[in-house]
């Protein structure tokens, strides 16, 4: 996202200048790259499971709006943690899970985060630091606002993120998680994914008004950015981050975006002009962030090309290890109602490179102490 | 019975009450049970202008399911309204156009939604009328069950929570002729009824229906089957697992559809327990306080001195219903599971 | 409301100027003053069969916040529908319940609307275009939106009212009824009622920005009032029914007011800061209004006596009446769940002059038809 | 059995595992009900410092039955917190909170409001834990219950939805004993927890109530009075009802109080039937798939050799629970209705 753009949204909670983000490395600038590959590749590769009646159940992807999870994920600690939604398999891979869970939980394996309990896109690692959601939307909006409150009532510096599609918020829980968060000031920060439809429903008769105008009326800043940039959604994302974690409350930031496909791989998606498809289709997030990387951050097409290849390896290696897990045993079908014993969520990966800064600033520190 | 007072105030309304819309097979002809629902509600689309449908992608993409295909393009935006993500929303309205004279046709997009507009149904709607002799004639259908690998949001039977919310009615049709007359009859009723279509039947099943006028009344359960061994008291998705068992096994089974589920047909069901002396209880909700449970309380109530065995329930246990299909097979009743039933009840 | 005041607010919908409202007449003022009086002593009237020991359950007023619902609900049209909520008592004598069945309905007795099935503030008169209210808060927000959405499918010049206090909105429901009217342009006029406490929580622990700042963001005009001004509600409720009446959709009004009793009558509502109160006392609508009739609009102080007089004689005879209704037949405990036919609703009183105008013109049309 | 198989897996949790906590007379002093809800909390909150409070007006007001009276000012706002008027967001920024190591513990203003956060309740926290194996260690607080013309949102006893919802535990203490020992137990469980409490019951029942520590297993039943002649099955306000009536009848009346409603205890419901054969469920909420209904199906289907008379359940029929004194009492069960039904099972 450019400062001037910035600059023109009225209600943009960020100030650009303030800005002493520490920037994107060269190497974080190609990881966001290879993350939205990955993302891009496993759906496809999902896609094609799912054709061939792999996937039982089915299928959603956010193909499109790959610049939206990895860069907002790509923001955060890893003591943070993220209730991720169905077009946002970028973030999970941003927190480390691998492309075969995914798929193992696609096809209902027992490697898949769920084992099997859940399917599609209703999953997530635990150990990551992440909750997975219900069908119900956008009922992580109030769960991730739980995580926040006891961030808060500890007095830890961590953040909560979530997402949700522009039509979850009509529904009444959006309200009730944006109204507590405004009056908590709960260090969290919600991703709108303005994808230009809830299934068929265009954002017409979702709402009169762009609910991103509404975070102002909720005690907190909303601000619009370009959901097919990576950077733009990272700049916007990190700053709320920050802000969160400094204990000045949510944010919230409607990523404009398309869904490129239909709603599941049911829809053919007629009720999408094709004029809207083709005009969208030309600001790839992908294409577009891989020509930048080329033009002005001097990228080498090679490299490009390499790790595209790279992931699509390590997709293919992945679809195998999935096919390979075994479907669940019937007998964990009445286990597991009930819990014996509450655990911690474990940390994600946390590959932006600050992190991985303070990270070797700490192991500096331990080696220093320990010396 | 003092018991009686305070336990089973619902009228059992009038057998003979609606006799039309018997099937005649003449005028009928082949439906799926999707097809019988779209149908149903076309038929009083177009003769009452009160009724219109409201719900998530109804409109110019038909529904999830594509019950409304076709409906836009015939009816127009205003009586085939999309609305937006919300489900109290939808029933909310629905009570306040209820109450002014229309009769909205709700779209859950699934049953399980429900839980999102629970409080409009259970608080507003249900008791309109007992608290204040205002009618709310609305129907909620809700595509509900299991089988297909929807997961722990997509496979929901939700019927024991409206039991426990007096003032709903519940149908839950089996097959196409009784889902496009429990329909047309829930329109045409001055209730709140849940309607229950069960997703596994949309394409699965087909059936005889009577074109044009076809109602069944509310209340009325069906012997499908006679027998005089054993009885199997089922409804829904269940059913079609009943009657294949009862096709295999070697006996004299009467297999009975509840068909509605509130105002239950307790003369029916006591009458069956009466006659067989052995009765089944299967459905594909899960069990714990579920309707199989207040079937099978009715029973040894009122027809214990009749009972040759203890009255069983087949029903999914009281977990989730998972994703993958060996979880989902474990947790929702199979066909072995029914003819093992049965088996069990016979040879008692 | 002086139009001053109206052309201070900026999210004011109401072009004062545009205006075009049949005025009060000397009559009309009156008749506010009687119908605010009715409230005022109905309801100490309650309270002190609730100390009598003949209310069972528990007892809520609206004290203090007479202007409100006598103002909003003097603006309806007899055809027009309302969902009255639990401090909107006068809204009832407006549409032309008698106290007699208020009172009836709080002791449970077979001559209030529900005839003993529900108690307190949760009935309407059917038969006067009221749809009782359910506890659960702001449930009727929706069904008012339902009401409008009948109105509007079936192309007729009607409109719905309800209201609600400062804390319900928020709930979910809120925002969903807010939402949907937005989109569908209802006919609906939604008034509320911030009389500073939600039960013992004050206004910074439900919300961080007023909500009527929302309207906007809904796609409809929200407007501030002085809750305590008869006049002042009136003129914007006037306004925004007519609006709704055009077709041009919903409008939310609050109403800053107090609530100058506990929650209920068992809330001896020690939170509140006596300076508070004693600062609303000074601005009780009913001395108001009395005031403003006896100096600006020259109604001699005796005749202003009188009326509070007759009121109070009427719901004195209103009381014995309700004193004299039996309590129910125990056996329609088990009746009524479900209705055998739908039966329309009535419609209500209207006593603003407009309509009375407008009945004697219709009238006086139909004689000379007839002639 | 294979019926067993698809409907019972919740195994019954060990009789021996807590075996403290059991009232010992030297250290007990007599409470209300509502005292030692209060007590519990206040006992874990000093405790353990990730136990916090959230709902409406619980704060500074201490809440509006004021079971949180003065913990404002010994917790602080931070761990008494005063929420909107919003009861998913209570229950849903507790799943979060309670995932992330602290322990919720949610008051519903009424039992009633229930409906408003159905959503959260029986999708989020119910199944957290089966399909992710996520904890959710929280409580809900349900202030259920009539008798006091609190009318038809205010009466009700909701725990039969609850049922139907997989993965919650639920309880519904009728002691002050149990009322301390069960919420201790419940906050410290890792599952969500119903914690019905009843509104009736919060001042009229008082009784000795162990100091400090005390805990009550979840999933045990008491068997508040051994008897011969005829069980009586019940929890909450009625098993008061049903003590008074085994006392003035003159025979030999067991009156088992479940305490645990999921997971029932059926070890001690089955056994109890065998015994006496006689068997009337009471309770206070709507029959029609009511706890009754699950209890009276498990006697029908394991002890059904052992019975004298069909199981009976007094109840209240299933409408809305009115407002006014001579209907509500119509409604609920009263004194009379539970003598008349333990003299007519005795005489069958
Ligand atoms: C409460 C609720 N009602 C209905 C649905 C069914 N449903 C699933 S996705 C969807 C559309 C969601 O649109 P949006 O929030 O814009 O997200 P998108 O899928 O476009 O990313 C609907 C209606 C649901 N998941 N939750
Ligand atoms: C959904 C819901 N939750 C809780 C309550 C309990 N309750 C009754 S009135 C009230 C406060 C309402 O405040 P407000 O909306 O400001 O209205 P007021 O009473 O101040 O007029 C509460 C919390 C309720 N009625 N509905
Ligand atoms: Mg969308
Ligand atoms: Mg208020």
């Amino acid at each position: 996202m450019s400062v001037s753009e910035l600059r023109e949204r009225p209600d943009a909670v960020v100030d650009p200048e303030s800005g002493g983000q520490p920037p994107l490395t060269g190497e974080d600038r190609l990881r966001l790259l290879r993350l939205m590959l990955m993302m891009r590749l496993s759906e496809e590769r999902a896609l094609n499971l799912y054709k061939q009646g792999k996937i039982p159940g089915s299928f959603y992807d956010g193909c499109g709006q790959e610049a939206i999870s990895v860069g907002a994920a790509f923001a955060l600690a890893p003591e943070d943690r993220l209730c991720i939604l169905h077009r946002d398999l970028g973030a999970h891979f941003v927190r480390g899970l691998t492309p075969d869970r995914y798929l193992a939980n696609y096809m209902g394996r027992s490697g898949g985060p769920t084992g099997g309990k859940d399917g599609n896109m209703h999953f997530g690692d635990p150990g990551l630091g992440c909750v997975g959601m219900v069908s119900m939307l956008p009922d992580m909006a109030l769960v991730a606002s739980g995580l926040a409150l006891a961030f808060k009532l500890r007095g830890e510096r961590r953040v909560a993120m979530t997402f949700f599609g522009e039509g979850s918020t009509a529904n009444g829980q959006w309200h009730e998680a944006m109204n507590l968060a405004g009056i908590q000031r709960l260090p969290v920060v919600f991703m709108l994914e303005n994808n230009q439809f809830a299934y068929s429903t265009p954002n017409e008769l979702e709402f009169a008004v762009d609910p991103v105008k509404r975070a102002r009326t909720y005690g907190f800043g909303g601000l619009s950015v370009d959901g097919n940039d990576v950077e733009a959604v990272f700049a916007a994302a990190a700053e709320a981050v920050e802000r969160a974690r400094e204990g000045e409350g949510p944010t919230l930031i409607e990523c404009r975006t398309m869904r490129m496909h239909g709603h599941g791989a049911h829809d053919d998606m007629s009720y999408v002009p094709e004029e809207m498809l083709a005009e969208w289709r030309d600001r790839d997030p992908i294409e577009r962030w891989s020509e930048r990387l080329a033009g002005e951050f001097s990228v080498p097409p090679k490299r490009i090309k390499e790790l595209r290849e790279e992931v699509r390896a390590e997709v293919d290696e992945c679809a195998e290890r999935a096919l390979a897990s075994p479907m669940p045993d019937p007998a964990i079908a009445t286990e597991g109602v009930f819990a014996n014993e509450w655990r911690p969520l474990g940390n994600g990966q946390a590959p932006w490179s600050r992190w991985k800064q303070r990270e070797a600033g700490a192991a500096e520190d331990q080696d220093g102490a320990a010396a | 019975m003092t018991l009686g007072t305070k336990d089973q105030t619902q009228p059992i309304p009038g057998r003979e009450a609606e006799e039309m819309g018997q099937v005649s097979p003449e005028v009928a002809r082949m439906s799926s049970y999707l097809e019988a629902i779209s149908d149903a509600l076309r038929h009083e689309m177009r003769r009452d202008e009160t009724v219109f449908c409201l719900g998530q992608d109804i409109g110019g993409f038909g529904g999830a399911f594509k019950v409304t295909d076709g409906f836009f393009e015939e009816f127009g935006a205003a009586r085939v309204l999309d609305t937006p993500l919300a489900e109290n929303a939808i029933i909310g309205t629905a009570v306040g156009a209820a109450i002014e004279g229309m009769k909205p046709v709700c779209e859950m997009q699934f049953a399980d939604f429900i839980s999102c507009g629970f409080d409009q149904l259970v608080n507003v709607a249900a008791k309109m009328h007992y608290r204040q002799g205002i009618a709310v004639p609305m129907v909620v259908r809700l595509p509900s069950g299991g089988g297909f690998s929807g997961g722990p949001f997509h496979s929901q039977n939700p019927e024991a929570w409206f039991m426990q919310a007096p003032g709903l009615k519940v149908v839950a049709p089996a097959t196409p002729a009784d889902a496009k007359g429990l329909l047309i009859s829930a329109i045409r009723d001055p209730n709140p009824v849940c309607f229950l279509e069960h997703k596994g039947l949309y394409r699965a099943v087909r059936g005889e229906v009577p074109e044009g006028e076809h109602t069944v009344p509310i209340g009325e359960a069906r012997v499908v089957r006679p027998g005089e061994e054993m009885t199997v008291i089922t409804y829904g998705s269940a059913l079609h697992l009943a009657l294949r068992a009862a096709d295999e096994i070697d006996a004299s089974i009467e297999v009975i559809d509840l068909r509605t589920l509130v105002p239950l047909d307790r003369e029916a069901i006591v009458a069956s327990a009466r006659k067989t002396g052995k009765v089944l209880i299967a459905h594909e909700a899960t069990g714990g306080a579920g309707i199989g449970a207040e079937v099978a309380s009715l029973i040894s109530e009122h027809a214990f001195e009749h009972l040759d065995a203890p009255v069983r329930r087949l029903t999914a246990p009281d977990v989730p219903i998972p994703f993958s299909p060996p979880l989902e097979r474990a947790v929702l009743p199979q066909f072995e599971d029914m003819k093992e039933a049965c088996d069990e009840l016979l040879s008692y």
